[in-house]
């Protein structure tokens, strides 16, 4: 029996709690799982279905629903299949045990997460500062951390010559205010 | 006294102008074979002037600044014991007071005030260079003092304005008399002028200019002025050894620039061997040729 | 000598000092003679092998490459400057030798270019470093390039590319300017000592 | 041991290149035209624009400025809000969004690419009014 996508979500659905999945396209599946299961799912994932490598973590904001998104993407290169198991977690305060001691390269990507969120992962051995030096404040790629405003604070943006700009509107009610009046005056 | 001050900053001005020039060919026709019009020929004199009037040079201690002057000592001490012409008083040097063997010695010098001077300035490129200097040299060195010995063997002199006379014809060249002995000095030839498939020692983009790294200003216009001068010693050497010397100024330039424009070829066309392979290379194909050459010799004795 | 051009032979008439002769004649050599250290920041990184390769070939003007900063008498800062790299774009033209110039490219460099909003990329390079010649361009073609280092030679004949005379000179303000990013997490010391001092060791 | 005659060889070939003319394009002496629909600096026909600052609208990285022109002869007499726009090449990507919105076609991409100072104020100007770097001695090359 050739191996397909399905089964082997299948077989992972017969083991744990999965609260929801779905196949994206030919070899690439997304299930979701809490929090307390994703150790789970991703041990059995690599010792039992030998998915070798851990491609990347993801991180999205999902600020409207108070959320991130975190997802691990599994690659096996005896199936060629990638597994994206997400879990949700909250956006302030959250923390993730480490995966570091599964695939050993999550540290780094843990590592930026953690600068680049906030999102502490307990047990990583490695979680300093990465591409920022130096950084104070709400991590940057946070919603809502406000980049222009953070700019004006921080950095000078050159201001010479550039006086004198107009807005568009304004002016053009202006001028038409001007012409009426003119003609109101010919009018006369 | 006052003739042979006057010969020896003859021979410095001559060695430093034919250095450039060459170089300066050196650098057209590299770009050349890149496909591209390349510096004006006399681009090198300008780099160096340029570095003696920069403002400023890095110190790093009283060693640091003695290191290229050793280098510079080192070379103009071997320019002088290289005799440049034949049947001339003209730019002899000191060479009736040296020999082949003092010469050996004497050419050593300079890469050992390249790695004092390297040693104190602490850059981790630099000590890199000068590790695989001086691990090339082994490699270089075998082949040369093989060749070397099966001259002086074969000239039965140690005195190189002696081997220099004894060749009178183009038979009696040591080229064509000694064959086995020319070409595997050919070898360790290429690899001290520095050319391609020997020059990982300075190589820019793998050591970040190897024992170069922290010379800058003054410090590398001396290095620079050293190297051209070296590699004219070097032709000359080896004009004054194998093709028969040089009764003037015309006929030496002519014999090394076609040594130097064998030298090109190879620097040009070949890629760069790393540093074990150049040593690999070195105690191989020259090493074999050259001791069947000493057994050849011997058993013809 | 065709490098001696006509405008050099007519600048070489009006000099009237024997010292302005010699003055012109070391700017002279030092514009024949430039050795570039490119520092790719960013997309610019991509011009600089067209400019030197066999296309356009700098060469021919005497720019050439240069392995390490004490060798070189240009910096070529190719795009946007995050804080990080301009930290180390600092200590490198701290550790070229005078006279050393600074050639921008882009327009990053300038007035923060695509990257005005982002939060880790400086806005206005000449705050931080003595910037000579700005080239437009986003990014500049090889041809602009060019024109970048021929605009510095005028300058560097002109005897008015002397931005390290600049930077030691007002060597507070530009390291103010620096704190003002760095925060505390400034340089080494030993880097930027020596400019307050009177010079190297030797 | 195995010596390998044909790399010796073929490395040698390249040699033949000492012979040919090289493949430089000669810069300064030799301009070449810049390839249709290239990108270079701007060219503001302004007897057609009409300031609607549109332009300004879709610039992302606020490069366009909306500016009164130094004289009220640069208008014409569409322009409904006396304002022409100004570029600044400290922020322009060329990204040709300016003018792919302009509904006149006046605000167009030119083929000139090259222009250098030494000063990094100069990068400032308004197309059709005044040449990039006119303040100045510079000129647009």
């Amino acid at each position: 029996m050739t191996e397909t996508i399905d089964n082997l979500l299948e077989r992972i659905g017969r083991n744990f709690q999965i609260t929801g999945q779905e196949v994206k396209k030919a070899g690439l599946a997304a299930l979701h799982c809490s929090q307390e299961q994703l150790h789970g799912v991703l041990i059995y994932l690599k010792e039992v279905e030998k998915f070798d490598t851990l491609t990347m973590i993801g991180c999205a904001d999902w600020i409207e629903d108070d959320y991130f998104e975190l997802s691990y993407m599994a690659y096996s290169f005896t199936t060629f299949f990638t597994v994206m198991v997400k879990i949700r977690v909250s956006r302030d305060g959250s923390s993730v045990p480490t995966v570091e001691g599964i695939w050993r390269q999550a540290r780094t990507f843990e590592r930026e997460i953690h600068e680049m969120f906030g999102v502490d992962f307990p047990g990583n051995t490695r979680l300093k500062e990465f591409f920022l030096e130096n950084w104070q404040g709400m991590p940057p790629m946070k919603r809502d951390f406000d980049t222009v405003q953070f700019v004006k604070d921080h950095y000078k943006l050159r201001e010479e010559g550039r006086e004198g700009a107009c807005n568009v509107s304004v002016e053009r009610k202006k001028r038409i205010d001007a012409k009426k009046l003119e003609l109101k005056k010919e009018g006369e | 006294m006052l003739f042979t001050i006057f010969n020896s900053l003859l021979a410095v001005l001559l060695t430093y102008s034919m250095g450039m020039l060459y170089y300066g060919f050196y650098r057209i026709g590299n770009a050349r074979i890149h496909r591209r019009v390349g510096p004006p020929l006399w681009q090198n004199v300008i780099d160096n002037i340029k570095l003696f009037a920069k403002r400023e040079a890095p110190g790093h201690g009283i060693m640091f600044h003695l290191g290229p002057v050793i280098m510079t000592a080192g070379t103009i001490t071997s320019m002088l014991f290289v005799p440049f012409l034949k049947d001339s008083a003209w730019l002899q040097g000191f060479s009736s007071y040296g020999n082949l063997i003092l010469l050996i010695y004497l050419m050593v010098v300079g890469p050992l005030g390249n790695a004092l001077a390297v040693g104190v300035s602490g850059v981790p490129f630099g000590v890199m260079g000068v590790t695989r200097g001086l691990t090339r040299l082994i490699g270089l060195e075998v082949p040369f003092f093989l060749s070397v010995a099966l001259l002086m063997s074969g000239s039965g002199t140690i005195s190189i304005s002696e081997i220099m006379m004894a060749q009178d014809s183009f038979s009696n060249w040591n080229m064509m008399a000694h064959p086995a002995a020319f070409i595997v000095s050919l070898f360790s030839f290429v690899g001290m002028m520095g050319a391609s498939p020997f020059d990982v020692v300075g190589a820019p983009v793998e050591v970040y200019s190897g024992p170069q790294a922290e010379f800058g200003g003054k410090y590398l216009g001396f290095l620079a002025a050293q190297r051209v001068m070296f590699s004219m010693v070097k032709l000359i050497l080896w004009v004054d050894l194998f093709l028969g010397g040089a009764t003037n100024v015309f006929i030496l330039m002519a014999k090394s620039f076609a040594l130097f424009f064998f030298y090109f070829i190879v620097g040009a066309a070949f890629p760069r061997f790393k540093t074990e392979q150049a040593v690999d290379f070195m105690l191989k194909l020259p090493l074999i040729i050259g001791i069947g050459a000493v057994l050849v010799r011997f058993w013809s004795l | 000598m065709d490098n001696l051009n006509k405008k050099d032979k007519a600048q070489l008439k009006e000099l009237k000092s024997p010292m302005a002769v010699v003055d012109w004649a070391v700017n002279w050599f030092r514009k024949q003679s430039i050795f570039m250290l490119a520092y790719g920041t960013g997309c610019g990184a991509i011009e600089i092998p067209p400019t030197v390769t066999a296309r356009y070939d700098a060469e021919r003007f005497g720019v050439r490459g240069a392995a390490t900063p004490r060798q070189a008498d240009v910096i070529v800062l190719s795009g946007y400057l995050a804080v990080k790299t301009l930290k180390r774009v600092i200590r490198t033209y701290e550790q070229m030798q005078e006279p050393k110039y600074v050639i921008a490219l882009g327009s990053c460099p300038i007035n923060g270019g695509m990257y005005w909003d982002s939060y880790n990329t400086i806005k206005q390079l000449d705050r931080y470093l003595p910037v000579d010649v700005t080239v437009a361009g986003c990014m500049p073609r090889p041809e602009a390039v060019l024109e970048g280092f021929m605009a510095l030679k005028d300058k560097i004949q002109r005897g008015e590319a002397e931005g390290a005379r600049d930077y030691r000179d007002n060597i507070e303000k530009y390291k103010n300017n620096q704190k003002e990013i760095f925060g505390d997490k400034m340089l080494p010391g030993y880097t930027c000592d020596w400019y307050f001092s009177d010079g190297g060791s030797f | 041991m195995k010596i390998d005659i044909k790399g010796i060889w073929g490395a040698l070939s390249s040699l033949k290149y000492l012979f040919q003319p090289p493949g430089t394009l000669r810069y300064p002496d030799v301009k070449k035209e810049a390839a249709d629909g290239y990108r270079g600096f701007h060219d503001n026909d302004l007897s057609k624009c009409i300031g609607c600052g549109m332009c300004e609208d879709i610039c992302m990285n606020l490069a366009i400025d909306m500016v009164k022109p130094k004289s009220e002869a640069y208008l014409n007499a569409k322009n409904g809000s006396g304002l022409i726009p100004r570029l600044d090449y400290g922020r322009c990507c060329w990204c040709s969004l300016c003018t792919d919105v302009c509904p006149v076609n006046s605000l167009k991409l030119t083929k000139n690419y090259v222009y250098v100072s030494e000063d990094m104020n100069r990068f400032i100007y308004t197309p059709g009014e005044e040449k990039l770097g006119k303040r100045e001695k510079e000129t647009v090359k």
